[in-house]
């Protein structure tokens, strides 16, 4: 695993998160998800950093961010592409629209793109299953996406016609 | 906001709000409101449901047509995202379905202003209990 | 422009499509020109009315007549008794059970199919807005419960509501409040659990977006009944909007002193915060569900000790989930007997379902328990998308199974669902057609348990692993019919030893699939083939050289290069290379590309 | 008491309420097989995660198979615990377990000594029906314990021992589903990890999935070479447990045959650590005479309590978790590292040979040791004290592998001068021992009196945490033992806190003390073994002829032969060390 450092901004930024949470242990996942909300993933040294101030073991919070699909160790895309994978999406071809994504983004799952753009992932069902299938750019949700529709989503980001969430990190 | 201290507190705000919600909806005698209300869910707001409520607010306000435009939730109608219900003043309430901007024109256009139905009609299907 | 004095509503719905509801507003509109009622009468097409089986179905407003079963020839009569004269058409009227003709649709029976409990303010009221909460006698049944109740008085009406957890299980309700009221702690808790992950089920979402404070107000009450002060709402970090209005809405409560010190100005105090899920299904699981809350893994305990008595932090906690809470006001406010004249035997009220799949109204629905899946996915959810044939309707998420023709007329409730092989769930109701392998839908399950297993405990760490491997197998046309038995034997394993009801359950996607599409089964087993066309491998693209036209349009789609032909002249398929995407099938304008 | 009827197997059985179906099926002498589950009692340690499920029976009128370690009996219970049901269950949950295992049996460091081994034999497992990926993972090798995790069942002990008995928190369990495991942060290794190597983990691991590192290659070659001098010592607790290995019972004693079979192996001087353990009751009671006195005479900066810095494992363990608290413990090296710098020093110039040319091999009950050998300031450029630590198991292994008849071997004696030892140094192997060992020295010479009884019965036993106040002419001593590191956070904290009342404090990280470290002979979770472990070393002690450090003559002799006087500059030099802050790492 490559080691980075984090800034002295990204440190308080983490003390200020566990901090607010009274560094309680019992609120490890509020805080997980609070610090990968503001810096976007949760790189090794953020689980340092937040095993110090809850005072628990690091493995222990590790534990808990391998347990959860939602925490992200590696950094995401600037735009995070989901696939719906819930059972509506799947019999409406879901699958299609993902292997058409990894197509056009020429990444598997899990991966980012070389440029940093785009992420892809799979996604458990968001409940908006009168729209499947559902793909989802960071909150974006877009409905019935069909294959063909697939390479216009990809250029709106490209082209820079739709700006992306700042993270610190 | 004043607390509710009591059963009579909440009765009487109960019966404010009652008396309001009466006025507008029995229309012919007193306020005469076109009421619109925006199915704001998750599959809603993702098939644009936001865009809908902001350009019939906009687009009533520029022609002058006195209406409320409120967000409810999910109507159930999922398939035919985004739907709104509208209730002009001495008609039942009635549902459209599959609403982008043409549609919404046309819904001001001829139903609110001059009684006409257009297309996406979502008949209610079901009962909910009285109140 | 005309100002109309009367609406004619067509039904659109894709049911009466396919009968003839455009003939029939063809000549609607016909007559009413030739009978000089432009200007009055308007035509209109709509959507499905959800009653397919009378369909087509034509409606006049403004006096909510209802005509089933119109056939185009009938145009004549409706404009010109109805429309000119002001006269129903009598026989085109929908007749009651006692064969009498109803003419205001409003008293139709037919209404009642669908009877929303808890989803009553959803698409009423604006969630965002306490006021109109309140002026739907919101907040009432908490004041009633601490005015006019004792916690007893409150648990006796919940059990005699026959109100069960509606997240999955079935535990009745009451009986779960009266453990913990019982339970003696220095602190209790009320834990709703909104971890909705069942993947087509979405009305627990809809109902934190559509009637937050339904949720909060039942909450307070269960907090009253079992001595809790403390209320905790699990919701999962996927559902932004809901955990926004869940917020406004407790700001409000608090604002209007309805969460907090001494509600109402009695004694009892009550509060609410927000816990976050973080994309474990198996948090869902109450002892997971605790565990998650508490920082830790999502990992299940065996139990007893229930969280009843042993729950969040150690301390007697009861737990249930969003549908069954919004429930809850109505019973206070309307009585237990109102909810228990609802419903069959053991099952009381109404149950929400998520329709979702091949379905033309996808949408959420609200039934009183007992209806059969025949009403709930032929009339309201307007039958097949595209005219297809049904094939299955999965319920119960990946706990749930398959249910086939044979189950449309079995009336849904908890104890019919499991007979059946499958269960409620939370109530995600997949519709499948014929173009549905089921082998293929029995693997995307185990896919999605193996995904969401927790990896505690054996059988279903491994065991749902080999039996994903061995579906994988059979889709891949390698399997052979001793794996069908193998597949059998392990499921009951998995079902008998795991630890929790993720694991208990997960077999049973399999084991319904394998009980009613054994045939398919054995398609892909012995004559590897796959019925419906779905399993990539045992499909062959084919180009018909008499149909094909060499308009090159599938070689320049191919994304492997696999088709070759001049130009003007048959083209063809290496299967070698195909990779079985299907584009060119999709693409070709002649029918030329078949699929075997 | 509340008293629950019950049936299992047809026999009615009447059972104490809170009773599981495994213990009460015990009682009738109905053993149901087990996997994850394990129990010391007394030791307050159960892992009952619920997890292998394994243990299934079937419960009348229940819908599933209940796993008998969990389930509690309940009035009129009818169980059946070999039904086709249970066993069929069973059968197919164990070959799901061997689905996803190498079983490479034959070659496994485990063998024989194995628990999934035994049940498959035990369930006549022949076949394996599900057959399919099994999980791969990357080897872990630290200087003391080597992870295997293709071998891990996920039986969560190793997590269970980890966290709540020693409060280290190297292990977690990782990962959810197929790809779960047990392993340190980030997929570390264990040396990268808080890990202490107290081997706890390794003493419970049902499987081979966690095992020491091996040496006993090592001191083979070291043994065949002409041109070394290899030496051996033994710890106390290894006499007291080596013969498990062989077929006797436990608590037996073996020191004559132990002695005996080291010199068989080729040792070229056999020598006891019992030796370095009176060694150290000198250095470190002086020690804490010191401190008492700085305090009795006002010395407000004196530390105190003084806490004992035998068990490298514990040494690890606050360098780690109370860096700040490194002042506290005594500065004596423990008995291991104390002979190995004496062997290299005073040893090696008397019989000549250039330290280089002297091994000095260690047979430990411990994985620990392994690792404190290794510490850089136990070594003389670049030469270690001690050269290789074994375990009692490597020590059966080399035994078996030299052809030797352990069973049938005379009793000998250890070598001198570092073979004599007192019955203070051998109960240095169990809790409490060393306190007392300390508490005899302490007292005669603090008191200059005769000690009436030497047996502290006060300071013995099995509690995790105990206490006692001893009677110093006067002057009460306030004495806490912690066993376990749990338990010895719990007496830090309040160190930390400034409430702590106690002078001094032994502890020892092994649940038990050394008789249940890791590198003994497996309990396979039978709290009985330890105890018959530690009563045999109190019944050595009971049988010595010297029973108090401080009359030791080869202490005595070395003393005024080489070091002068306890704490002089050079027992400083060669018997005391310093503590580093491992929390930044």
């Amino acid at each position: 695993m490559p080691k980075i450092k984090l800034s002295q901004r990204t440190i308080e930024t983490v003390r200020n998160i566990c901090a607010s949470f009274d560094n309680q242990e019992g609120e490890l996942i509020n805080v997980l998800h609070e610090a990968q909300h503001k810096l976007g993933y949760l790189p090794a040294e953020v689980q340092e950093l937040v095993a110090k101030e809850l005072n628990m073991p690091v493995a222990k919070v590790y534990g808990v961010v391998t347990f959860y699909s939602f925490f992200n160790m590696l950094p995401q895309g600037e735009f995070p592409i989901s696939v719906c994978m819930g059972t509506a999406c799947y019999v409406r071809g879901a699958e299609q629209i993902l292997h058409e994504l990894k197509r056009q983004l020429n990444i598997e799952v899990g991966q980012t793109t070389p440029d940093g753009k785009f992420s892809l992932n799979c996604l458990r069902c968001v409940g908006a299953c009168g729209l499947a299938p559902v793909v989802m750019v960071g909150e974006k949700v877009y409905g019935r996406v069909s294959p063909q529709q697939v390479r216009k989503i990809i250029a709106d980001y490209q082209e820079g016609l739709i700006k992306a969430e700042k993270h610190e990190m | 906001m004043e607390k509710i201290k009591s059963l009579d507190d909440l009765k009487k705000l109960r019966e404010g709000m009652q008396a309001k919600i009466k006025l507008r909806e029995s229309g012919n005698n007193a306020e005469n409101i076109v009421r619109v209300k925006v199915s704001m869910s998750t599959c809603g707001i993702a098939s644009g449901a936001k865009e809908i409520m902001n350009f019939m607010m906009d687009e009533m306000e520029r022609q002058a047509i006195e209406a409320v435009v409120t967000q409810t939730g999910c109507m159930g109608y999922c398939y035919a995202e985004p739907t709104i219900e509208v209730t002009v003043p001495g008609h039942d309430p009635i549902v459209f379905g599959d609403v982008d901007k043409v549609r919404a024109s046309e819904i001001i256009e001829k139903y609110i202003i001059h009684n006409e139905l257009v297309e996406g009609i979502l008949p209610v299907n079901y009962r909910s209990i009285d109140i | 422009m005309a100002d109309y004095k009367m609406h004619l509503l067509v039904c659109g719905g894709t049911g009466c499509k396919a009968s003839e509801s455009e003939q029939i507003k063809e000549n609607l509109l016909a007559e009413v020109e030739r009978n000089g009622l432009s200007g009055e009468v308007q035509v209109v097409m709509t959507g499905c009315f959800g009653f397919c089986e009378k369909g087509p179905i034509v409606k006049v407003l403004p006096d909510n007549t209802f005509y089933v079963q119109v056939k185009p020839e009938d145009a004549g009569r409706i404009v010109s008794e109805h429309a000119l004269k002001g006269r129903p058409v009598e026989d085109l009227l929908y007749r009651d059970e006692h064969d009498l003709p109803i003419s205001d649709s409003k008293h139709m029976e037919f209404y009642k199919k669908q009877v929303r409990i808890a989803l009553r303010n959803c698409g009423f009221i604006n969630p965002e807005n306490i006021d109109e909460y309140i002026a739907r006698d919101g907040y009432a049944a908490l004041a009633k419960c601490l005015s006019e109740m004792t916690p007893e008085e409150v648990v006796k009406e919940i059990k005699l509501s026959g109100l069960r957890g509606r997240g999955g299980g079935g535990f009745p309700t009451g009986l779960k409040w009266e453990i913990t009221a019982r339970s003696v702690a220095d602190q209790k808790y009320v834990v709703c659990n909104a971890d909705e992950g069942d993947p087509g089920a979405f009305m627990d979402r809809s109902i934190l977006e559509g009637d937050p404070h339904s949720v909060i107000e039942a909450m307070a009450i269960c907090g009253y009944c079992t001595g809790s002060t403390k209320g905790l709402v699990y919701i999962r970090a996927e559902y932004p909007l809901a955990i926004q209005r869940l917020k406004t809405a407790i700001k409000q409560a608090r604002e209007y002193g309805l969460l907090g010190q001494e509600i109402f100005g009695s004694s009892f105090s009550f509060d609410i915060s927000l816990r976050y899920g973080a994309g474990a299904f198996v948090c869902g699981e109450e002892t997971a569900l605790i565990h998650s809350m508490e920082g830790l893994r999502g990992e299940p305990t065996f139990k007893p000790p229930f969280p009843s008595e042993s729950g969040y932090l150690g301390k007697p906690t009861t737990v249930n989930n969003v549908e069954t809470f919004a429930s809850v006001p109505v019973i206070i406010n309307k009585g237990a007997s109102f909810f228990n004249n609802i419903g069959t035997e053991k099952s009381k009220g109404t149950k929400v379902f998520a329709l979702a799949g091949k379905i033309n109204n996808v949408g959420l629905i609200e039934v009183p328990m007992g209806t059969t899946l025949r009403e709930v996915i032929f009339d309201i959810g307007g039958g097949i998308k595209g005219g297809k044939k049904f094939k299955a309707v999965q319920t119960g998420g990946p706990s749930g199974g398959c249910l086939t023709n044979s189950f449309l007329d079995t009336p849904i409730d908890y104890d019919n669902l499991i007979s059946a092989g499958s269960m409620m769930g939370s109530g995600g109701m997949i519709v499948m057609d014929e173009d549905d392998c089921m082998v293929s839908i029995a693997k995307f399950y185990l896919e999605f348990t193996l995904d969401e297993s927790c990896g505690k405990c054996t059988p279903c760490r491994i065991g749902n692993k080999r039996l994903f491997e061995i579906l994988d197998k059979i889709t891949k046309g390698l399997g052979t019919e001793e794996d069908l038995s193998r597949l059998r034997s392990l499921c009951k394993v998995i079902k008998d030893t795991s630890l929790c009801g993720l694991g208990q359950t997960s077999p049973n996607p399999v084991l319904s699939t394998l009980d009613n599409f054994y045939d398919e089964y054995l398609a892909h087993v012995k004559d590897h083939k796959c019925p419906a066309g779905q399993c990539k491998s045992l499909v062959r693209y084919n180009i018909d050289s008499e149909k094909c036209t060499g308009c090159t349009l599938c070689f320049r789609n191919c994304p492997v290069g696999a088709i070759t032909g001049e130009k003007r002249s048959a083209h063809f398929i290496d299967n070698s290379i195909c990779i079985k995407c299907g584009v060119c099938y999709d693409k070709c304008k002649f029918d030329a590309v078949s699929v075997s | 008491m509340n008293m629950i009827n019950l049936t299992i197997d047809n026999r009615p059985i009447s059972v104490e309420k809170g009773t599981s179906v495994l213990d009460a099926a015990a009682q009738i002498g109905i053993k149901i097989p087990s996997l994850c589950y394990m129990k010391l009692e007394d030791l307050n340690i159960e892992n009952k995660p619920g997890g292998c499920r394994v243990c299934v029976v079937e419960v009348e009128g229940r819908r599933n198979l209940a796993p008998a370690c969990c389930t509690e009996v309940a009035e009129g219970m009818v169980i059946k615990t070999h039904s086709m049901r249970a066993i069929h269950a069973r059968r197919t949950v164990v070959e799901l377990i061997l689905s996803d295992h190498p079983t490479d049996c034959l070659k496994c460091a485990k063998a024989g000594n194995c628990d999934l081994q035994s049940l498959a034999q035990h369930l006549g497992i022949r076949e394996i029906h599900y057959q399919g990926e099994q999980s791969t993972f990357r080897e872990d090798t630290s200087p003391a314990i080597i992870r295997e995790l293709d071998k891990c069942i996920r039986c969560r002990r190793c997590e269970m021992m980890c966290n709540q008995i020693q409060s280290v928190g190297a292990l977690s369990a990782i990962n959810r589903g197929f790809n779960a495991v047990v392993s340190p942060a980030f997929e570390m290794n264990l040396d990268h990890s808080v890990c202490t190597y107290c081997g706890q983990c390794v003493a419970v691991c049902p499987t081979g999935a966690l095992t020491e590192v091996d040496h006993t290659g090592a001191v083979i070659r070291a043994l065949s070479d002409p041109t070394k001098t290899v030496i051996v010592q033994t710890a106390p607790a290894v006499r007291a447990a080596l013969g498990e290995e062989f077929g006797n019972d436990p608590g037996t004693l073996v020191t004559g045959k132990l002695a005996a079979a080291l010199r068989r192996l080729g040792f070229d001087y056999v020598f006891d650590t019992d030796f370095a353990a009176d060694l150290t009751i000198l250095e470190e009671g002086t020690e804490l005479l010191n401190r008492l006195t700085a305090y009795l005479g006002g010395d407000q900066n004196v530390k105190l309590p003084m806490l004992t810095s035998c068990c490298p494992a514990w040494v690890k363990f606050f360098e780690h978790q109370f860096p700040e608290l490194k002042d506290i413990p005594s500065s004596a090296r423990s008995p291991q590292q104390m002979f190995g710098s004496i062997a290299k020093s005073y040893f090696a110039d008397k019989i000549g040979v250039n330290r280089k040319d002297l091994i000095v091999v260690s047979i430990m009950p411990c994985v620990a040791k392994k690792y404190e050998c290794s510490r850089e300031e136990f070594s003389v450029n670049g030469n270690p004290d001690v050269d290789f630590a074994l375990t009692t198991r490597e020590l059966a292994q080399l035994i078996n592998l030299a052809n030797i008849d352990f069973t049938s071997l005379p009793d000998e004696d250890f070598d001198n001068p570092l073979g004599e030892s007192t019955g203070a140094g051998v109960i240095f192997g169990t809790t409490g021992g060393v306190i007392e060992a300390a508490v005899r020295t302490a007292y005669e010479v603090f008191t200059g009196k005769q000690l009436e009884r030497l047996d502290f019965t006060e300071l013995r036993g099995m509690e995790g945490l105990r206490h006692a106040t001893i009677d110093f002419n006067g002057l009460p001593i306030h004495i806490g033992i912690a066993h376990g590191l749990g338990n010895a956070r719990k007496l830090l904290e309040d160190i930390k806190d400034g409430k702590s009342q106690f002078h001094a404090i032994e502890i020892m990280s092994c649940p038990g003390g050394c008789i249940g470290g890791g590198g003994q002979p497996y309990h396979h979770g039978n709290a009985e073994i330890l105890k018959k472990r530690q009563m045999a070393l109190y019944r050595e002690d009971q049988g010595k002829a010297i029973r108090k450090s401080h009359e030791n003559p080869y202490i005595t002799k070395l003393y005024e032969e080489f070091l002068g006087k306890p704490m002089s500059e050079k027992s400083h030099h060669l018997l005391h060390t310093q503590y580093f802050d491992r929390s930044k790492n």
